[in-house]
């Protein structure tokens, strides 16, 4: 059960970079087809102790996050963060901590059912 | 809250109806006169004739300062912080006394009006000692902000060498209230308190001038269930909170909003927490209920929070102790016995018992085919028994009482069962000339009423017009009829419930006023029998059960020898009190400040408390429990959060999650006529009620037994009783 | 070497913005003038003047975009907390009414304990002390919904019966308002 | 000395002693009302200067009317003018061109975030003219979705601190050739300015010795931040209430 | 022509002017020209024309860079070649923005309100 309303009402909004779905779209593939040809460079010059594989299974599951953002300038917005990302990686702007920070591989994972969870005592 | 948002784009009404609803039949009761129109800082405001000058500028948002002059109190007018400048008037005037005029002209800002002010606050600083770095009010105090704001920014105090600051003793009037006297500053709240709203005239000033003194006279206690709120009303730090002293600041605590639940009455209170800890608990203002006080038990005793507490599950083990384990453990054995059980498992449910709490384990006991469900408290089953909503609630509402012209109790004493109610009826009984009648036993009530003894045939007598009290009733406009739940506790409660409903069904009663009103004693009841449990634990008693769930019952209505010899008992609650000690195996709960729960008041409000601190030791929330507990049996409960567990509470009853409004309930008729099958009659045993006098109201429940507080409250009254004074 | 040139070069070339190239400022008149006269827009292809031309117009979009993802907020503070809308009631300790009278957000308390080291109260929950204040209860919705936030609204019971007051009444010699302690 | 030679045409009213105005060729048109300040004051009124601000500003909104929706005067002599967000790159350019503004000099961007109103960050340009002497602020408004149009064609100074809003608040410019993060660390989420960002962040970065490198983690207080309540029921300063209104808005002939 | 002609103008980047006379006088009269597609009322236009024209008239009378200088007092006569250029572009670009336009959208309700929170009193 979320809070939001169903208020189907259509807004006049300024475009940041796609003017339609189509575009908007194209600039996700674009980025994501930029970024997993980069990966193998990026495991290579960052040495870090993951397998392309997994590299781009978790690159996957960043794309696939927000999914359902239908709104095209959320998507902008995101395809601008995610190029963003991408120059900082390619450019070893980044460390190895930095990207090892998209993997989580020190957090704990917490528990998700509710019985781990009531034993676990978290909220 | 999905609902409310639909709600809100369906009417997107920003006002709640409710008050709409009391405003109107304000409304409807006199007619008003016409507004007159006055200016203050030449801002146009149309009021009411009467209006003193501090109400109408605060109407356009201007607060006069002030320190004697309360909303809820009689007008004193005798600390002159008020001084307003009227034009054309040569002095400046008292603004909480003066009644506006057509056309009158206030400057609140002027050069004579601040000039009042910085007088008035010079005098009042001459003799308040300079400690706020040590005064508890520190950061919340009148004096303090209002010398800032209106008073003069240079010190005309040349008295370097000291001959010295007027002192005053400070005087002991109980374990609650700390005074220090000095810093008084006579503005006769706290006398006026404890007269017009506690009903109690210890207070009072000695001496006159400089020596003025505000005192007892002779040393004695504050003998009042709601001595806590001259705390509050002090508006400097002459009365503090002894058990909060030096514990915090103000400034530092973080406020939850939340409800009482140690009472049936639903006080709105905000609990100030500090470092995980809860530090003090004030009222929250809630005009349908509370107004701003709040009773002495609900204030002090979240000490109690912190004591007794059962912190880890536990489990009796062959030489009859209880052992700490885990919680795998626990769920995993109490789990082995309940499959065990199959359907011979009962539960009762006690008195701080949350809606969510009882919903979950309902589902829990009926998915594995039980229907022993009960609550501690009994309520007649004859008739209509709990099957109409409006046989168990305070319908008329807490605030309606004071529009009443004739109130009858039955049976109860308000005073100390629901202090607040018992303040609306002395604020009625004051403002309203509302009369009083009383069956039971004669106890003090703060105010003047006509006690009808205890003979229950006397209320049998009034129903068939025997009795000269029915003609009263009969002329009532608005007549009342408040029973005590204590009262139908009796064998033959039934019979008297049906004498009453058909008693108000004769009276003067529309949609908007209700004559049956019933007080409950334990904040958890309304809530269980909107959820369907039986009221009562015989059912409990006569089933061969092999285990019993006990969720928080410590009322000492059940014990070991009630119960087959090898039944297994479940305690779930927050306190070692009663119910623990007969159990087999102890699953810590949550107390009310720990959680985020629905709790429904007398009056059928449904409203929830939110989580302030964390529970203790591995203490858990109390459906948490039992939706664990579910799983592992293997009868899961197909909710995991919050929402979820609300939204099943919504499918059984939608009112227990409409917060803060009271849905009513209007089934009298009906209600009266399944009465009338009522074949059991009235006995004649006197009525009697429990609490009777102000030593047995501190400590009734688990969380205030645990209280030193509360502890420390009975002897300070017990030995007040027996010195010479009293 | 190359290897390196070439990426750099894939990774420009998408590019979100394709027309992010500096451009020349002089301070001497004519190339200024000209510069500046001869419009960007003919550096770029017809297709790409087009997109700039429209980029100046509106679009449409449909309802409340939940922001949640370009916000910041880690999942588990969106997907399993509640926001309290209310209005802060008075204090009862004073009189004043200056610091209430509009809406105020906050989170659900999360757990506290103590840090085994130095007993201090320790969290885990960066949100405890944020607080955003609204001048209606409205704005307030709208906000959460904005950021994803799963809301509910606490009903608040400040409304007062007026009333008049009356310094007379303490005297009255019929009622029973009359003050009998001073 | 602002807007000397153009407001040659209006009314010369007064005498002006100020040798700072004696140098000056023309004098100016709004009346110059003349407030006594007998309060002890650091900071004097000037109600010359003032003048000739809110004559500027009434200039201004006469030649731009598409963009300016509001002319104010802040803290006694700080001219503001508030456009709407379109008109960020005409009005810059104007105000850094025009021969009787010459704001040549882009001192500092801010932004400002106010999560209850719709738009809810302000975008503030602090403008700086050598020529003349004077400062102005050009405030435009926007939302985390609504792209700014950069300034950076204007004033190169504008680079950086787009960036830097663009790092703090979220605010995205258009047409920005380097728009990146300039002040957080690389994956660094969120922008702290924002109302809603907590202090503490809700991250923690520490060096593990096993891994041999920095990590991040969910955030965990060893010692909560203490949340101040600092809000008091009684006014603060009813005598100055009326003593010095925060901006007072130039009348412009739309209104 | 016979003044001294400096040789720098103190000022990095500026060259001096070989000809300001000429060059100050093609720039008004494009600026003129620029101003001249703007329709009459535009406040814009009818500013810049009268400084322009004033200029201008300088330009005319005085043959002295000195005492130009000195008469339209907005430094030297690089500088002043600088402003016109500056507004000739900003003309120019004018034609396009068309600023002389009503205005185009209101603000929100209380989007330039402070303080931004106002409780009901």
């Amino acid at each position: 059960m979320t809070s939001q309303a169903v208020r189907k009402t259509l807004k006049e909004v300024k475009p940041i970079l796609s003017l339609n779905r189509d575009e908007a779209r194209r600039r996700v593939l674009n980025l994501y087809k930029t970024w997993y040809r980069q990966l193998p460079y990026i495991v290579q010059t960052y040495d870090i102790p993951v397998s392309v594989d997994k590299c781009k299974k978790k690159l996957r599951e960043e794309f696939t996050k927000y999914s359902e953002s239908n709104d095209i300038r959320l998507v902008d917005m995101l395809v601008i963060k995610g190029q963003m990302e991408l120059k900082e990686v390619v450019n070893v702007w980044k460390q190895k901590g930095h990207i090892m920070a998209y993997f989580k591989d020190t957090v704990e994972p917490k528990p998700k059912d509710f019985l781990s969870k009531f034993l676990n005592g978290k909220d | 809250m999905l609902r409310l948002t639909v709600s809100r784009a369906l009417n997107g009404a920003k006002s709640s109806p409710t008050c709409l609803s009391v405003a109107s039949r304000y409304q409807s009761d006199q007619k008003k006169p016409d507004k007159i129109e006055v200016f203050i800082d030449d801002k146009p405001v149309l009021v009411e004739p009467g209006t003193t000058v501090l109400q109408a500028a605060a109407m356009v948002g201007v607060e006069i300062p002030r320190f004697c002059y309360h909303e809820r109190l009689a007008v004193a007018g005798n600390c002159r912080m008020c001084l307003v400048e009227v034009e054309k008037s040569p002095k400046p005037v008292a603004a909480c006394a003066m009644p506006v005029m057509k056309g009158w002209r206030v400057k609140t800002d002027s050069e004579m009006t601040r000039k009042a002010r910085e007088g008035i606050m010079e005098f009042l600083l001459v003799n308040h000692p300079l400690d706020c770095p040590i005064c508890d009010q520190g950061g919340e105090c009148d004096l303090q902000d209002q010398s800032m704001a209106f008073g003069s920014d240079r010190s005309r105090f040349t008295d370097i060498d000291f001959s010295g600051k007027r002192a005053v003793e400070d005087k002991d009037i109980g374990p609650l209230v700390k005074t220090i006297m000095t810093r008084c500053i006579h503005c006769t709240r706290c006398i006026r308190f404890a007269s017009e709203v506690a009903g109690i005239n210890d207070l009072g000033t000695t001496g006159r001038g400089n020596d003025m003194q505000v005192g007892t006279y002779i040393e004695k206690l504050f003998m009042s269930e709601l001595s806590g709120n001259i705390i509050d009303l002090c508006p400097v730090g002459a009365l503090t909170s002894k058990p909060y002293s030096f514990t915090a600041r103000p400034w530092e605590i973080r406020k939850v909003d939340s409800i009482d639940v140690l009472d049936a009455v639903g006080s709105n209170i905000i609990v100030s927490t500090r470092t995980g800890e809860v530090m003090r608990i004030v009222p929250r203002v809630n005009e349908e209920i509370n107004e701003e006080w709040l009773a002495d038990k609900s204030r002090f005793a979240y000490d109690g929070l912190k004591r007794q507490r059962l912190v880890t599950p536990m489990l009796r083990d062959n030489n009859g102790d209880l052992n700490p384990v885990d919680w795998e453990a626990a769920l995993i054995t109490v789990a082995k016995v309940v499959k065990h059980a199959g359907n011979s498992i009962g539960a009762i449910a006690g008195g701080f018992a949350d809606a969510e709490a009882l919903i979950a384990l309902k589902d829990l006991l009926n998915r594995l085919g039980s229907e022993h469900l009960c609550t501690e408290r009994t309520f007649p089953l004859d008739g209509s028994g709990t099957d109409l909503r409006s046989s168990y609630l305070l319908n008329n509402k807490i605030a309606a009482v004071e529009e009443a012209d004739l109130v009858l109790l039955v049976g109860t004493n308000p005073r100390f069962e629901a202090p607040l109610l018992n303040a609306r009826l002395r604020k009625a009984w004051v403002h309203n000339e509302t009369d009083v009648a009383l069956i039971g036993p004669q106890v003090d009530l703060t105010y003047h009423y006509e006690h009808l003894g205890d003979d229950p045939n006397v209320l049998r007598k009034i129903n068939e017009g025997d009795h000269e009290f029915a003609d009263k009733l009969k002329r009532a406009k608005k007549p009342l009829i408040i029973i005590g739940a204590e009262l139908l506790e009796r064998k033959d409660g039934g019979a008297l419930l049906s004498t009453v409903q058909n008693l108000s069904t004769k009276l003067n009663s529309n949609e908007d006023w209700k004559v049956l009103n019933v007080l409950h004693k334990v904040a958890s009841q309304v809530a269980a029998l909107d959820i369907g449990y039986n009221p009562g634990i015989d059912k409990i008693k006569s089933a061969d059960l092999k285990v019993l769930y006990l969720l928080g019952a410590d009322g000492d209505h059940i014990n070991k020898e009630d119960l087959p010899k090898d039944c297994f008992v479940i305690y779930q609650g927050h306190h070692g009190d009663r119910g623990a000690a007969i159990a087999d195996a102890v699953l810590p709960g949550a107390a009310y400040t720990e959680k985020q729960a629905t709790y429904v008041n007398t009056e059928g409000r449904a409203q929830q408390t939110l989580v302030a601190v964390s529970p203790p030791g591995r203490a858990r929330e109390d459906w948490k429990i039992i939706r664990a507990l579910s799983e592992i049996v293997g009868a899961k409960l197909p909710y995991d959060n919050l929402n979820q567990i609300r939204d099943r509470l919504d499918e059984i009853a939608p009112h227990l999650t409409r917060y803060g409004n009271a849905e009513s309930a209007n089934y009298f008729k009906q209600a009266a006529e399944l009465s009338k099958k009522t074949e059991s009659a009235i006995d004649c045993k006197p009525i009697d009620v429990k609490i009777k006098e102000l030593q047995d109201y501190y400590m009734t429940d688990s969380i205030s037994r645990a209280s030193p507080t509360m502890a420390k409250c009975v002897q300070a009254v017990l030995k007040q009783k027996q010195s010479a004074c009293n | 070497m190359s290897s390196t040139l070439l990426r750099l070069k894939q990774v420009s070339k998408c590019a979100v913005n394709g027309n992010w190239v500096p451009r020349a400022l002089s301070t001497s008149a004519q190339r200024l003038a000209e510069t500046t006269l001869k419009n960007d827009f003919a550096l770029l292809n017809p297709e790409d003047v087009e997109h700039k031309k429209k980029l100046q117009e509106l679009i449409t979009v449909e309802g409340t975009t939940d922001l949640s993802p370009i916000s910041g907020v880690p999942e588990e503070h969106i997907r399993e907390r509640r926001v309290r809308i209310y209005e802060p009631a008075k204090n009862c300790m004073q009189s004043g009414t200056s610091n209430i009278g509009h809406w105020q957000i906050d989170f659900d308390t999360r757990e506290r304990w103590e840090n085994p080291l130095m007993g201090w109260c320790s969290t885990g929950d960066p949100l405890s002390n944020m607080q955003v204040e609204f001048s209606s209860k409205d704005d307030a919705i709208d906000y959460c919904e904005k950021n994803g936030w799963t809301w509910f609204i606490q009903k608040s019971s400040l409304e007062k019966n007026f009333k008049p007051k009356n310094y007379g009444v303490n005297f009255a010699w019929n009622k029973r308002t009359r003050v009998s302690t001073k | 000395m602002l807007l000397r030679p153009i407001l040659s045409k209006l009314v010369r009213n007064r005498p002006l002693n100020s040798p700072l105005i004696q140098n000056a060729s023309r004098v100016f048109s709004t009346e110059v009302e003349k407030l006594e300040e007998t309060r002890p004051t650091v900071r004097k009124p000037n109600p010359v200067a003032r003048g000739q601000l809110a004559d500027f500003g009434k200039y201004v909104a006469e030649c731009m009317p598409k963009y300016i929706q509001k002319i104010q005067i802040t803290a006694g002599d700080e001219l503001e003018l508030l456009i709407a967000p379109e008109g960020v790159v005409p009005v810059l350019q104007f105000l850094k061109d025009h021969h009787n503004a010459q704001f040549t000099n882009l001192s500092d961007i801010a932004g400002m975030d106010v999560p209850a109103r719709p738009y809810r960050f302000e975008i503030i340009y602090n403008l700086l003219s050598v020529r003349f002497n004077s400062r102005i602020r050009v405030k435009t408004y926007t939302d985390e979705l609504t792209p700014i149009e950069s300034c950076n064609d204007v004033h190169k100074a504008a680079n950086w601190y787009e960036r830097e809003i663009w790092d703090m608040y979220g605010v995205f410019f258009s047409n920005h050739p380097d728009l990146r993060r300039i002040l957080t660390d690389y994956g660094f989420e969120g922008h702290p300015f924002r109302k809603d960002f907590p202090l503490s962040g809700y991250v923690e970065v520490r060096y593990d010795d096993e891994k041999k490198r920095v990590v991040v983690e969910p955030l965990e207080l060893a010692q909560e931040f203490r949340k101040f309540e600092l809000s008091a029921p009684w006014e603060q300063f009813p005598n100055f209430r009326n003593a010095n209104p925060a901006s007072e808005e130039v009348p412009t002939d739309k209104k | 022509m016979s003044q001294v002609t400096k040789l720098t103008t103190g000022l990095t980047g500026l060259v001096v002017s070989k000809n300001p006379h000429h060059t100050l006088g093609i720039l008004y009269n494009k600026i003129m020209r620029t101003l001249q597609n703007m329709p009459e009322g535009a406040a814009y236009r009818k500013h810049t024309e009268s400084v322009i024209k004033e200029r201008t008239a300088i330009l005319k009378s005085t043959t002295d860079v000195a005492s130009i200088e000195k008469k339209i007092g907005c430094g030297q006569i690089e500088e002043v070649i600088m402003q016109a250029e500056n507004e000739l572009i900003l003309a120019r670009k004018m034609m396009a923005w068309k600023p002389w336009e009503p205005l185009m959208k209101e603000a929100p309700p209380n989007q330039w309100s402070w303080p931004p929170v106002q409780s009901r009193s």
